[in-house]
């Protein structure tokens, strides 16, 4: 394949939505309230048209009998290349919100980068994704305000859930080969550049919402290069159940 | 008030009816109309948040992005019409809360046809096309009924049920085109909500309460077999122009009616269902349970933060 | 295929020692303790032990390219017909012992009329599994007595998971078509006759254990007709995963 | 007793052990030998039982009914080891609850090894080959140590583990005659588990403690240098007979030595996962927790029920 490392770029950004989408599809009906149900599945909505918007493209790139779905439901586990923090499990509604934060706050500082790439394809779908990213991450920032500074009870669950994932945030800013080719040629993002301005963005949000920001300096890796905690075994069988037993076919 | 005063007010608001007007919530209305409101409405609110559950089963299984995000679409849409009506509800003087305990200890049903479970993906395409389909049948009459907020309500619910119907059935037209694995799915999936479906029009008429006092009120303006009968009329040649067998052996083309004549109902699972006994009554009430109660410490926490800012703004002005 | 009523008898039989086993094997290193961890495993190991018997035989029926493997994963969720009751989800050690007991008395009780069969396979594999059944029986029915007679707080919860399955029991006493035909050949057990027996026996054990026998009349069924609960899907997806996803491969 | 005394009584022990002769729980031992077995033998134990943990994750997943039911016999196998680990321990006057509380708590360690995550099938077959193999390197040393109990449990744990040991092999050498898709994952996993399995046998001499007196005490006989190179010497050709790679660029046969040289080995990974910052510590914890938690009244009522049956038959008796 020509390209191949915009492909594997692409597959870098839209396999994290993917998987967040998937994540926050699960919860579909069983949110603490009406309202915030609604605003998850918005958000893994969201997630789900950026993806295609992504796979489609990377699909145009390696060509053949490629299509969104080929690349989103037929990928054996190695070879999904989404950060660690997104498949991690919704434990309760502060995981999921810590989840959406730590997840948010990069996202969107990512995509004001994209916006500026020089490929249009991605510049197009960076300006489309960032309008419903800024809403996620208003989104999340109160939840985690709300729960940090709401009850001892959700202090202490959202201090929790912080204090778990933090170890999945050093990764966002891990720069694959893919990464560097293509900061390169100006298409992509430095990522290791918005390390600063990420920490400083969640750290302002943490002490608004009361919460200690969690001091461990022990960092997990290994989504980016495929090597996934065992929760994603699972999250893969329920995801290409369909694609796997019913192959080449039409829906 | 006397009594001659209320039944000055109850002929004038019956009159108000009879000549098309809406009755909004701030209108002295008859205290039976009120609770008959509360109770169809927030019935109809429960059965749309039940009803994100057998659909929800397979948000994460589902075979295309494409059909993943439609599907995703569909379910948050049907979590918006149990917010409205839950909020045309509210304008009743009755909390959110309230209801969702009525829902919870079982004094409130919803419509029974979310008891049933989705095994394949198939039924993401019946119940589409059935249950939204029948769901439309019974709601369009509600669009010009003559509570304010409920009449809104229903126009756009059946909007966006008709999207959501039209899009069941191009799931089951797909499926029809494809392998004939694909066909047996499809056809599998009609075989077991039809008769669901048909009971989702409620009793027959000789079994149905209710009916007279709806009637007046324009909460009802057909009978149920009427419903049923224009519902069956309506999804047979659907069912034909997809090459799909409706699984009635009795179902046949009466010419003289202009409408077909079907098979015995099998009641005794339909009273059954209503009843909690139903292949998943205890599950979907498990699971709205298990959301409420799990997710309580986090109302109370957005309850506990809201006050703080209230607080803190109030202190700032001082 | 001819004889496909057999065919069909061996799965009625077997599927439900797949799925239980199934069950039983996601509970392995999470069990209340090393004792009843290893126990449970023993059950999941005896059921799939049997599990292959009993579908290398029906391997031999089918022919062509069938193996004790491609009737364990390769069909699709509405040719599996296990009843109801085995693929009900472990909320937590009560569901599980409830669920085993209930299927216990009902599968020895089977094993023991099978053993009678005119089809010698199905005798051999009968007489074997009757002894690690017994075994299964005398366990689940041990913790039934432990849990119903124990504490308030097990007494309650094994009361609610009994409540809770006992819809799922009469479905085992239901005659499927290759029932009928194998009863009538023979081969079959006539499972409508072990019904007054199997609930003379569970209800004794139930009142030992203090516990109350259920007044429920509402029973569902399905599973022998290959329609599930929701749970279902997802066993199958994980069960199928590497099948699927592998296809006609070595292992 | 005086500090002659026991003096005295730690010569004749020390004699005994040179001896080659067992000690037997009831026998007299110093308390820096006791201490050191609870902790060695539980360590040992907790091993057995997270350990369950990584191939437990592949139990309902496994991709042949005969691959399934050898995984569950593996599994269940390492539950009996704990169980008769524990027990050995429990010779030594502390509970298993004790030991348990000592493993949620943090406080006693179990092998690292553990706290990576299994991710693909050929994880089952790498397991096996690989951590069993490091493990009975480390074991079959002890199957002559000088404690009784422990002594002769690792007589039956390391027959079973090496009979687990084949078994992950051939998983590999089925996968390397497999697709090219196995011998990928194959490779893969052997890619993956070869640097924490070297890492297994512990740090370099040079970093080692409590050697010297387990030497003494025959709870040690060679050093974790020794037995890695042992380790390397044996598997390479293992390696090299089903076609895989070991991963390390600077592993070669040294003709003088009669050994491999291998590679630098990541220590700053080995001291982040013993000090419970590995990809899996957390996970692995909350499980065990979790179990254990979770499984309180289950044990509680198993003790009331056996109380409540001993009571009855006191009073038939009376």
């Amino acid at each position: 394949m020509k390209n191949e490392n915009l492909y594997n770029y692409i597959l870098g950004i839209a396999d994290n939505s993917l998987i967040l989408g998937q994540r926050l599809g699960e919860l579909t009906g069983h949110g603490p309230s009406l309202e915030t149900d609604i605003a998850c599945t918005n958000m893994s909505l969201d997630l789900f048209g950026q993806v295609r918007s992504y796979y489609q493209y990377a699909a145009k790139l390696k060509g053949g009998d490629a299509t969104e779905d080929t690349i989103a439901f037929l990928r054996k586990e190695r070879d999904y290349v989404n950060v660690l923090l997104v498949e991690q499990p919704d434990r309760d509604f502060a995981y999921t919100m810590a989840r959406q934060f730590l997840f948010d706050v990069y996202h969107l500082l990512f995509l004001q980068e994209l916006q500026k790439s020089h490929d249009i394809t991605l510049t197009a779908i960076a300006k489309k994704s960032i309008k419903e990213v800024s809403y996620h991450q208003r989104f999340s920032t109160d939840w985690i305000k709300r729960l940090g500074d709401g009850t001892t009870v959700s202090h202490d669950k959202m201090q929790e859930a912080i204090d778990s994932l933090w170890t999945y945030t050093d990764e966002l800013f891990h720069q694959t080969a893919a990464d560097k080719a293509m900061v390169a040629e100006g298409i992509g993002v430095d990522v290791t550049a918005l390390k600063v301005k990420y920490y400083s963005l969640v750290n302002a949000v943490l002490e608004e919402a009361t919460l200690k920001i969690p001091e461990s300096k022990w960092f997990q890796k290994g989504g980016k290069k495929g090597i996934h905690t065992e929760h994603f075994g699972y999250i893969l069988s329920n995801m290409q159940y369909m694609q796997l037993a019913y192959p080449n076919m039409e829906w | 008030m006397s009594e001659e005063q209320i039944k000055n007010l109850e002929k004038q608001f019956e009159e108000r009816i009879a000549r098309d007007e809406k009755i909004e919530p701030k209108d002295w209305m008859p205290d039976k109309y009120r609770q008959t409101h509360i109770r169809q409405m927030s019935q109809h609110a429960h059965s749309e948040i039940v009803g994100m559950l057998p659909e929800g089963n397979w948000i994460s299984r589902a075979p295309t992005l494409r059909r993943k995000v439609a599907l995703l679409a569909k379910v948050q849409d049907e979590a918006g019409h149990g917010l409205y009506l839950y909020s045309a509800c509210e304008t009743l003087g009755i909390s959110r809360d309230a209801l969702y305990e009525q829902l919870h200890s079982g004094k409130a049903k919803y419509s029974s046809i979310f008891n049933y479970p989705t095994v394949t993906w198939a039924d993401m395409g019946a119940v589409g096309w059935l249950v939204d389909g029948a769901a439309i049948i019974n709601q369009v009459p509600l669009c010009s009924t003559s509570f304010g907020p409920y009449a809104r309500a229903m126009v756009r619910v059946c909007k966006e049920e008709s999207f959501h119907q039209r899009q069941g059935y191009e799931i089951m037209l797909k499926l029809t085109q494809g392998t004939p694995e694909q066909i047996d799915m499809a056809q599998d999936a009609l075989n077991r909500w039809w008769w669901p479906s048909l009971m989702m029009l409620g009793p027959t008429d000789a079994e149905s309460v209710h009916t007279e006092q709806s009637m007046k009120w324009k909460l009802k303006r057909k009978s149920n077999d009427d419903l049923r009968q224009q519902f069956i009329d309506q999804t047979v040649p659907q069912a034909e122009l997809i090459g799909l067998t409706i699984p009635d052996p009795d179902l046949k083309w009466n010419e003289e009616r202009g409408s077909y004549d079907f098979g015995e109902i099998n009641w005794d699972e339909f009273w059954q269902v209503v009843k909690g006994h139903g292949p998943m009554n205890k599950e979907r009430m498990k699971a709205r349970i298990d959301a409420w109660e799990g997710g309580e410490w986090v109302r109370d926490a957005a309850m506990a933060h809201a006050e703080k800012k209230a607080e803190r703004k109030i202190k700032q002005a001082i």
